[in-house]
Order: structure tokens, then sequence, then C-alpha cells
């Protein structure tokens, strides 16, 4: 017998509240959807044309009937509302302290980073009981990173960084689909995440594998560090930046021809034009991109684009890396 | 049963411009005013959606708005603004010669009006022909036309694969290569798609308000209006204002940045 | 006017000679029931087009694989269905039709305001839809109706400028025929006939093409833009060049949100007069079913957004979205209860236009509810871009607006054609469509909270049950669109005589004989009472009337 | 037909109404004197001093929505029309408005290009 399931499994932080919603939702409208055609049905059977009974005074208006039925349901939607909008909002807000992947998607496959530097393709290891924060960007279309038993969604955009956090609860292997329309095997955008508690997650990031990366070349000897000594994903993008030069201008000390990166992630930063922004992923991709767009305070506009320079992947190791300095910074 | 229809009780009872639907000739020129404006609303929305992106893109990228407007030819553009401004003024007087029964001061203004309209189309045209010309390497359009005085471009702006902003305009210098990648100028590219994308849907609309006058000349030339019948004068010329209206913003929005 | 025979004149009937002669006095006819005829034919014919689309899609998913097409060939199949279904089906199908026939009925006027704009529209419609035939055709588009930016613009290869020229241009026979309407129930309503007296099918058409003028451009001006950035190959949606593919979304929903309401709106209209019609009472709470489509028709233009919850918008946005979406279920809730409490006291007859009517209420409140589900942020999060979104708005727009659709058909078909259909045909026909369509998407509410995503060509293998419930009752579907067809193909030979008022409604254009007269009206009515004037005593003296073997 | 008149008359008193030739110059003077003030605040703020780029396009802006305003009332006899023509005449800009307000509170609220609020 082929499983047939009718209800998603739960697994994730979210999934219960989300279906405690749910379920209000399916009550109130089995109280409309389930009560009004029996209304109907009697209606239409008792004032059938062939029933004698009596309709005398039709009545073709009441005011009182219309407020009643303007109002009452106009409580139980703001009600639904204001219980989905808190979850909503905390559903799109990360915390603080959150485990941090980097996603990229692609026609048609998901490409996966741990900050440690493994690496895994349609496939999502995450730990239990512990937020993890989904970087999420795109090489060419938009495509959705989407979790069924965790109940949550999130659009992956080309040109930036969509964000998307949970916190796994139950060990096990889920769905993992692609839910916009991205293209002719949209349908084998697919994949699964794996569950595991911590400990297994830690042993399964020290597992040495052969993965293919974004760019179609294979890497087989992946630099696998213990997870709780560094974060060689930063490693990564410590070698890149002094590769690239980085360092030429951004000192660590300060005094450069640009500024130091030193505690930038999170801060908050003055630029040139008086407004200021917060230094998140998005920002720092932005400055590294197209590094005109926001001029710090104090600084020229000299920094040369890397556009077209450096990948998705790498620019997901130099992020990692000028977090790592935040990290440190404090 | 009556077997008079209607039609015929109505063309004898009213003149032929009173179409088979309408009771009377007021019903006809509201119904005629209201549906005009109808369509104007569409008119206002369908630029809207370039209004829209407009807005979105110069948000996203000040800089480059200020440094591609420059390029624009603002005293021809200015030229045509007046000649717009004087366009709806003949209009607004031929609806009321029209309304006067005043037939020749009618064509009179009708004919200023497109005059005044194809000035600003061959304003326009020498505008874009400007920039097309400098995408061949040509220093303006007439030695682009001769083939004379060509040389290596250093500035094209016509949005497409060989869109290249002139170094000396950019705010970043010239002496990082990699600052001149399609990314960094897809700000000025963009400026330059909704410009050509928005005057060149107005154009379209100026070319097709030609149309409606010239239609309202001929049917002016044969008699068709009264001082009671001038609907047609009256929606070309809401028609006409539209288009002034919409150069009238897109003028200070690419123009004067 | 006897029953016995057809008018002698009607606007059907017409003195040419020669089949040439008739050609023309068809297609280039100014006549607005003629050219509702042009549309009824044309729009069922692509109704027919998208629906074998449909079909082919169901079959494909009967299994998990993709064993009877390629991955290419269902994503071209379902994106037929969708652009045909959506804009060329769902969009003109009332208003074009049933609005096209019934506006200047209903309002004792000859004609539209501007008869030959009307014909144009027709004609927009036909070169529209002959493009997104040939781009069907010449291969297929692989998009979706959606149209996403970057994908649509830059990497999709298939017909896609040839689609989006052909939904661009019946975008504007769209706006001509919201122009028209509006003209015409502004300036040339029936002496007497007050805005408040007006049927509530008018009220319906008329927050309709406000929606249309106001709204349509914007699709037109997305989709231009579209074509300009595959054409030139420059980035107004492309991020890889500057653009935003959000713009696309924000634009694309800011037509295609209230397009749902230029669906569903005439549709509530035509529930309306059936209601009214079939329980012989004046309907309850008229002012609020009228003012309840104007305030959808303006509401509706506020709440886009929330189809974009996951798209990254902002999350201040997304609330407000959804916070005005909410809003916009209450006067849909509205019309719901006042139908309902329509019924309390009339005299009730199940003749197939009510069968449908009831239908409708009980479907479009099922995809009502679903559609708050969707509204509250947090659950949509989990089910958007799912089978449940799917299954919501098929609940919608089949089970909303096409159920109307047919309702209205009947319910003037003695009107357009001046004979009876087979009323037994009619009810099992009616049965079949309502038992088919809720086991075709019932199951896909489960599906989408499974977590099931829509446009899947391939999908998991625990799904395969319900995707079967699906597709069986999507067979049983396809037979109740089927039916009608041939039975009122056979009433234009073979049905009875209908006379003017079969019946028994109020409203002008039953005043009228049966097919009417090419201007309608041989004299301008003049009203005197409002909509649905049944006296009071109108449902008693009805049911008094009724004997065993009167139609139930 | 004289009982045949057409009942939505609630604007018949004023259609006679008539916007005269001098008050088509009126408009027209005042018009070229908005365009020359365009110009002009463009000029000067590109030549002689610099003030921020919100204040620009508002004074840009207010100028063409005077003009607009000009244009539609007399040369567009909106001012003289039903009432209904004035509702669909200043419909169609509320509904711009609304399409405005809406997309562009979406960006600055979500920050693109990124720009991060206090819900990330």
């Amino acid at each position: 017998m082929r499983d047939f399931p009718l209800f998603p499994e739960q697994a994730s932080t979210f999934a219960n509240q989300v279906d405690q919603l749910y379920f209000f939702l399916v009550a109130l409208s089995l109280i409309f959807a389930g009560v009004l055609p029996f209304v109907i049905l009697y209606l239409i059977v008792r004032y059938h044309r062939s029933q004698k009974v009596d309709r005398s005074n039709p009545v073709d208006s009441n005011l009182k009937l219309e407020l009643t039925w303007t109002l009452i349901p106009l409580a139980l939607v703001m009600l639904v509302f204001f219980w989905g909008a808190f979850l909503y909002v905390q559903m799109r807000t990360p915390p603080a302290r959150t485990l941090d992947v980097y996603v990229i998607g692609k026609q048609w496959m998901w490409h996966v980073q741990h900050p440690n530097g493994k690496r895994e393709n349609n496939e999502l290891h995450v730990p239990i009981g512990q937020p993890v924060k989904l970087i999420m960007t795109s090489q060419d279309v938009i495509h959705s990173f989407y979790i069924p038993a965790f109940r949550i969604k999130q659009d992956v955009l080309p040109g930036r960084y969509t964000i998307m956090w949970f916190e796994a609860t139950k060990p096990g292997e889920y769905h993992l689909f692609c839910a916009e329309y991205c293209g002719t095997e949209h349908s084998l955008m697919i994949g699964r995440v794996v569950a595991l508690p911590l400990a297994d997650y830690e042993r399964w990031l020290a597992t040495p594998g052969p993965v293919v990366l974004p760019d179609g070349t294979i890497d087989t000897g992946q630099a696998i560090v213990a997870p709780s000594i560094g974060d060689p994903m930063a490693a990564a993008g410590a070698r890149l930046f002094t590769n690239l030069g980085c360092l030429g201008c951004h000192a660590m000390a300060g005094g450069g021809v640009g500024p130091s990166l030193q505690g930038l992630y999170g801060a908050t930063e003055k630029l040139a034009d008086g407004s200021t922004v917060v230094a998140d992923e998005n920002y720092l991709r932005e400055s590294i991109l197209n590094p005109n767009a926001k001029i710090v305070a104090g600084y020229a506009a000299v920094m040369p684009s890397y556009q077209g320079q450096i990948s998705e992947d790498q620019l997901n190791q130099l992020i990692a890396y000028i977090k790592s300095l935040a990290d440190t910074g404090n | 049963m009556a077997t008079i229809t209607h039609e015929e009780a109505h063309v004898h009872a009213h003149g032929p411009e009173l179409q088979h639907q309408f009771e009377t000739p007021e019903q006809q020129k509201e119904a005629a005013t209201l549906g005009m404006w109808a369509f104007l609303v569409t008119e206002i929305m369908l630029f809207g959606g370039i209004f829209m992106a407009y807005i979105v893109y110069r948000w996203a990228f000040p800089e480059a708005w200020e440094e591609s407007a420059a390029l624009l030819n603002t005293p021809l553009a200015t030229v045509n603004t007046v000649v717009l401004l004087v366009s709806s003024l003949t209009v607004a007087l031929a609806v009321n010669a029209a309304e006067e029964g005043n037939k020749r001061r009618l064509l009179t203004m009708l004919a200023l009006t497109m005059l005044l309209g194809l000035t600003f189309l061959v304003i326009k045209g020498y505008e874009y022909s400007e920039k097309f010309a400098h995408c061949a390497g040509a220093k303006d359009p007439i030695s682009w036309i001769t083939g004379s005085d060509l040389h290596e471009s250093h500035e094209c702006l016509v949005p497409g694969r060989g869109f290249l902003f002139p170094e000396e305009h950019g705010a970043t210098g010239g002496s990082h290569g990699a600052a001149h990648t399609a990314s960094m100028q897809s700000g000025h590219q963009l400026f330059f798609l909704l410009y050509f994308c928005a005057t060149g849907l107005h154009a379209i609309h100026m070319i097709i308000g030609l149309g409606v006058m010239s239609a309202i000349t001929i049917m002016a030339l044969r008699d068709r209006f009264s001082p009671t019948y001038f609907t047609p004068v009256e929606i070309g010329g809401l028609y006409w204002h539209l288009i002034d209206i919409i150069w009238v913003f897109l003028f200070p929005l690419f123009y004067l940045v | 006017m006897s029953t016995i025979s057809l008018p002698q004149s009607s606007y059907i009937r017409d003195n040419s000679r020669t089949f040439i002669d008739w050609l023309k006095s068809w297609l280039l006819t100014v006549d607005h029931k003629r050219i509702a005829i042009l549309y009824l034919l044309s729009i069922n014919f692509f109704f027919l087009l998208g629906g074998l689309a449909a079909t082919l899609v169901r079959v494909e998913l009967i299994t998990p694989q993709g064993d009877l097409m390629s991955s290419d060939v269902y994503n071209r199949a379902f994106t037929l269905h969708g652009v045909i279904m959506v804009f060329f089906f769902l969009i003109p199908s009332i208003p074009a039709v049933l609005g096209n026939f019934l506006v200047p009925l209903m309002i004792g006027a000859r004609d539209l305001a501007f008869p030959r704009l009307n014909l144009l529209s027709w004609y927009l419609y036909m070169i529209g839809g002959i493009f997104a035939l040939i781009a069907a055709v010449f291969g297929g588009v692989d998009t979706g109706w959606t149209f996403y930016t970057p994908f649509t613009s830059t990497y999709s290869n298939s017909n896609v400028v040839m689609s989006i020229t052909g939904v661009f241009i019946m975008g504007f026979s769209s706006i001509l025929t919201g122009l028209n309407f509006i003209a015409t129930i502004h300036k040339m309503r029936a002496p007497g006939l007050t805005w408040f007296r007006l049927p509530l099918f008018i009220w319906a058409n008329y927050a309709t093409s406000i929606i249309q003028i106001l709204a349509t451009p914007v699709l037109g001006i997305a989709l231009l833009l579209v074509i300009v950035e595959r054409v030139w190959g420059v980035g107004i949606y492309d991020p890889a060049l500057g653009g935003d593919p959000l713009l696309f979304q924000h634009l694309f929903w800011f037509y295609s949100h209230p397009a749902v309401y230029i669906m569903i709106l005439p549709a509530m209209g035509v529930i309306s007069e059936l209601i009214s019609t079939f329980s012989r009472k004046r309907i309850f709470g008229y002012e609020f079913i009228a003012f309840s489509s104007i305030a959808i028709a303006i509401l509706g233009f506020l709440v886009w957004g929330h189809h974009m919850f996951v798209s990254s918008q902002s999350v201040y946005a997304g609330l407000i979205f959804s916070f005005i979406t909410m809003l916009v279920a209450i006067p849909s809730a509205i019309k719901v209860f006042n139908w309902t409490a329509t019924l309390y006291k009339g005299s009730i007859s199940y003749r197939t236009p009510m069968l449908y009517a009831l239908g409708f209420i009980g479907l479009f409140v099922i995809g009502g509810l679903t559609g708050i589900f969707l509204g509250v942020t947090a659950v949509d999060l989990h089910v958007t871009d799912t089978y449940f979104v799917v299954a919501h708005f098929h609940y919608v727009m089949v089970g909303g607006t096409i159920m109307a659709y047919l309702g209205g058909i009947h319910f003037w078909w003695p009107k357009m054609t001046g004979r009876m259909y087979n009323e037994i045909w009619g009810s099992i026909a009616a049965l079949i469509i309502f038992v088919g369509f809720n086991m075709t998407f019932f199951p896909q509410f489960i599906l989408g909270y499974l977590g099931m995503p829509r446009r899947y060509h391939v999908y998991p293998p625990e799904f395969q049950i319900l995707h079967v419930m699906s597709t069986a009752g999507a067979s049983i579907l396809a037979i109740g669109f089927i039916v009608p067809l041939i039975y009122l193909a056979i009433s234009l030979r073979k049905g009875a005589i209908a006379g003017d008022n079969p019946w028994g409604a109020t409203g002008l254009e039953w005043k009228t004989s049966s097919p009417p007269p090419t201007f309608n009206f041989d004299k301008t009515p003049i009203v005197t009472e409002e909509a649905y004037a049944y006296p009071p005593e109108a449902a008693e003296r009805d049911a008094a009337s009724w004997r065993p073997g009167s139609p139930l | 037909m004289a009982e045949q008149q057409h009942t939505n008359a609630h604007h018949h008193g004023d259609r006679h109404t008539h916007i005269s030739r001098g008050t088509y110059y009126r408009v027209f003077v005042a018009l070229m004197v908005l365009m020359v003030l365009t110009v002009a605040a463009w000029w000067v703020e590109k030549n002689l001093l610099h003030i921020p780029g919100w204040l620009a396009v508002t004074i840009a802006m207010s100028i063409a929505i005077a003009k607009t305003v000009l244009i539609v009332l007399y040369f567009m006899h909106v001012k003289i029309s039903s009432r209904m023509t004035q509702v669909y005449a200043a419909g169609a800009f509320v509904w711009l408005i609304i399409l405005f307000v809406i997309t562009m509170g979406d960006y600055v609220a979500r920050g693109w290009p990124p720009q991060p609020g206090p819900l990330p």
C-alpha cells in the first residue's frame, strides 16, 4: 500500500503555529461553508413553489440584518489578520544568533554551502533545535525555496539576497521544492531536507564528499574543518580578499583608501549623502558589485566594481569573511 | 406594432449626424465626451506604467539620472514644449471657432495645430537621430547621412548591446576599467531606455493625434460641423490636450533632472 | 406576441440574398446583439481550446512520472490553458457576451453608445486571439500565464513576443468594451430609469468597466516593456542589467488582481438576476449588493501585493496588503448573505439557471473562504504557489464565473434565440458540472496543503491518489461542458418557441420580443418602478398556481 | 419624441456656459510663464545654487501639476463639464497616485537596492 497522506508532517517550530491558524480558518470556513449550504437547502426546499407555506409579508431589506452580517465577518477577518500578521512578522524576523547557510538557486538545481565550507547539491542538512538562516540568491531566474514540512517558503531572486529562517524540530527527511515556475525542468528542481540531531549534523559536516560546484566544476577534496574550530567559508573568503587585493585599501586597522571592514557587519554606516544604512548581506553584496551606489561618509568613490569578476559562490565566501570580522570585533 | 423604425423617425426629426442609438444630440454629445474621458483615463494609466518604472529607477539610481539627463538636448526640448503649448492653445481656439460656427477660423486653427504637431515631431526626430548618429560614430545626423566625419565612437546613448555612456560624464572618472561594466552603466541605460520608451510612445500618440486632426479637417472642409454639432472637434481636442499634458510631465522628468 | 411562432422581424433575421451578403451582414454588423453572438461563438471556441489544454495537463498528471509528454510540452500546455482561459475566455466572457447583449436591453436603449467601437473591440479580440493561436501553433509558450520576469524577458526560448502581443491587443478590446458600457450606462438609460432602479447586472457591469479602463493599460505597458526587453536586450526587469524583476510583478498584479474582479463581478450580477427571478421576489438588500460591487471594484485595486507575500516584498507592504485583502472579503460576504436571504419566503423553482445560481453560491463560498486563507500572510507563506492556490482560483473562476456564465446563457437563451432548450438535459448537465467540479478541485486543496507545488510535471508518488481523483473529476466536468453544447445546438432548430417572457421575469429585456428586433424596442420604454418589481404577493400567487406536473 | 427626453439632466443648467477666447489667451500666458519658471528653476539649481534633489523635483512637479490643472480645467473644459466627467478626470490621477504610492511604499520599506528596514 502506497502511503496516502492527507496532512503534511510538522517538523519545524512554525509548523504547529501555522497549522493552528489553519485549523482555526478551517473551523471558521466550516461554520460558513458547512452551515450556509444547509440554510440554502432548507430554504429552497421549504419555499419551493410546490410547497404551501406562509409567504406573506416578504421582506426585501433589513438594516439590522445587513449590519450583522457585515460586522461579524469583519470582526472575524480582523482576528485572523492580526493572528496571521504576528506569526508572519515572526517568520520573517530571524533571531540574532543563527546558523547561516548559503543557498544558490540555478536552473534547475539547488546549491548549498555550509559555514565550514561543506557543500551539497539538492540537499540541505540542518541540525534540529537550532535556528537556521538561509541566505539565498539565484544565478538566473526567480526560484522559490519551499519546505512544506516546515511551512515556509521564500522566493530566491537573482541580483540580491533573500533570507528565510526556521528551526527544525524533528529528525527526518523532508521534501524540498522549487515553488516558483523557473523553466523547463522546474519540477525536477527538487531535493530533500535532512534534519539531524546536532551531533549527527556536526559529524556529517566533517565528512568530505565530492560535489558539483555552481560553475560546473567538480570539487572532490573539500577542506573540511570541525565546525567548532573555524569557518572555512570565511577562510576561503579571506584568501579571496587577499588575492583580489582588497586589503590594499581596506586596511584592518583603518586609515586606508577605503573604510576598515572590522566590525562592519550589522553596524550602521553613515553615508556621504547623510543617510545611514545597516550593513547587512545585501548592503555588502551591493558594495562589492556596485561600490558607488552607497559611499561611506569621508571616503571617495574610487572602488572598482567586481561585477562579472567573481562568481556568486565567491561572493558568498567574501561576505562570510566580512561577517566573521564582525564576530571577532565584538 | 409600429412599422416605422426609430432610425427613420430620427433622421427626419434631427440632422443626419444623430446616430440611431441616441435620442437627442445632447445625449450623443455627452456620451461622446464621457466616452472620450474614459479613454483618456486609460491613456493616463498607460503612461502611468512607464512613470512608475521611472520613479522606481530614478529612486534607485539618482546619480545616473543626473548624469544622463545632462546629455539630453534641453534647449530643443524647451522649444518643443513651447510648440506643444501653443498647439494646445490653437486646438482650444479651434473648438471655440467650431462652437461659434466660424469655419474659416476653425480651418486656420486646425492647420496651425497640425503644423505645430509636425514641427514637434521634426524636432523630436532630430533629437533621436542625434543619438543614433552618435551610435553610428558620426558627430551629428547630417554627417551621419552624408557619411562624412566618421570616427571611433565614444558615446552611444541608444540602449542595447552597443550602449556606451561617455566616461567624462560618469562620476567615477576614467582610471578604473572595471567601473564600466554593464552593471555600472545599468542606471544610465535604464534612463535612456525609459527616455526612448516614454518619448517614443508619446510621439506615436502625436502621430495618431495628427491623423485625428486631419480627419477633423476633412470633415470641416465638407461642412460637417455646425454650432450644434461639433463633437468630433471637441473630443479630438481632448485627445490633443492629453498629449500635451503628458509632455508637460515628460519635459521636467527627463530634461530638467 | 404569440407563443406559436418566432417574431416576423428580429435581429437574427435579415433579407440578405446571397451567402456573402449574409456573412457581411454579420461581420460588419454594429448591432450589439449580433456582436454578442459573434463573441459567444468565438469565446466558446477559445473555451474549448483552453479546455483541451487542461485535459492534456490533467491526463499527464495521472502518473507521478512524466510519461505522456515531455516537460517542455507540459509547460506549454499549462501556459496555453492559462493564457487562453484567463485572457480570452474569463475576462471577456460575461461582459462581452451577456453584457453586450443585455446592457442596452436592460436599460431600454437601442444600442450601445458606440456601436462601431463595439465591433472594433470584437475584431481586436479576434486579432489578439489569432496572435495567441499562432504562438501556440508554432511552438507555444512556456512562461505560465503570469509571464514572470526575468524568465519571460530573458530566459524563455518560446514564442513569448507573439503571445504577449496577442494579450496586449486583447487588452484594448477589453478597454473598448469597458468604456462603451460606461458611456452607455451613464447616458443612455431609458426615461425614469434612475440608478437605483437599474438591475444589479448593470451595476456589476459598470463596476467591471471601471476596472477595465483603469487597470488594463497598466498590464499593456508592463507587457510592452517585456517585449522591449526581449527584442532589444536591454534590462528593464533583468537584475543583471540593473532592472528589478519585482517591478514587473507590481505592474502585472496591479492589473491581474483587479482582473479577477473583472471576471467575478459580472458573474455576481448574473446571479442576482437569477436568484430574484426564480424566487419571484425582489432581491434582498438591493443597495447593499449594488454598493458592494463598487466597493469590490475600488478595494480590489489596493490588494495586488497579496500575490507577492513570498516575493521578497517588504514586510510592511505585506501586512498592509493582507489587511486590505481581509476588507475585500466583506462585500463578497454581503452579497452571499443577501442572495440567501432573498430565498426566504420566495417561491423557488429549480429551473436550470437557478441550479447554476445555487451551485455558484456554494462554490463561490468555498472559493471566497479559501481566499481568506491565502490573504492571511502566515498561512500564505505555506500554501502560495501550491495546488491550494490552484484549487482556490478555480473555485472562484470556474465555480464562480463559469457557473454564472452558463446560468446566464441558459437564462437568456430564449431571449437570444427565441427558443427553449431541453429543461431535463439542462438540469442533468448542471448537476454533472457541479459534481465533476468538486471532484476535480476539492482534492487539490488537500494536495496544496500537503505542499504539492503548482506547475509540476512530475511529482512525488505519495500525491498520486489525489491527482487521480482530480483527473477523474475533470473527465466528469468535461462531459458536463459538452452536454450543453449539444442540447443548446439542437434547441436552435427543435426548441419550443419561448415567447417574450418565458420565466415571468421583470426587467426591460423581457418586455420586448424574443429574439428582440434590431433596435430592441419599438417604442422607448418609460420606467416607473424599481428593478425586480415583483409585487409582495407574487411569490404566493406563483406557488398557488403550481399543480403537480408544472415545472419544478 | 418630446416625452423621450433624457432624464439624466442634473447638469443641464450649466451646459451652455462656455469659456471665452480671452480666457484661453490668459491661460496660455499663464502656461508660458510656468514653463519659463520651470526652466529657470532648473537653470538656477544647475548653475547658481545647489539645492537638494527632492526640493528640485518638488518644484518641477508642482509646476507640471499646475500646468496640467490649467489645461484640464480650461482647455479641456472640465471646469464647465458634467459632474461625471469631472469625477473621471480626477479619478485617473487618483488611481495613478494609488499605483505610485503603494508600489513606492513597498520599495522604500523593503529597500531596493538593498537597504534593510527594521524587519529584515
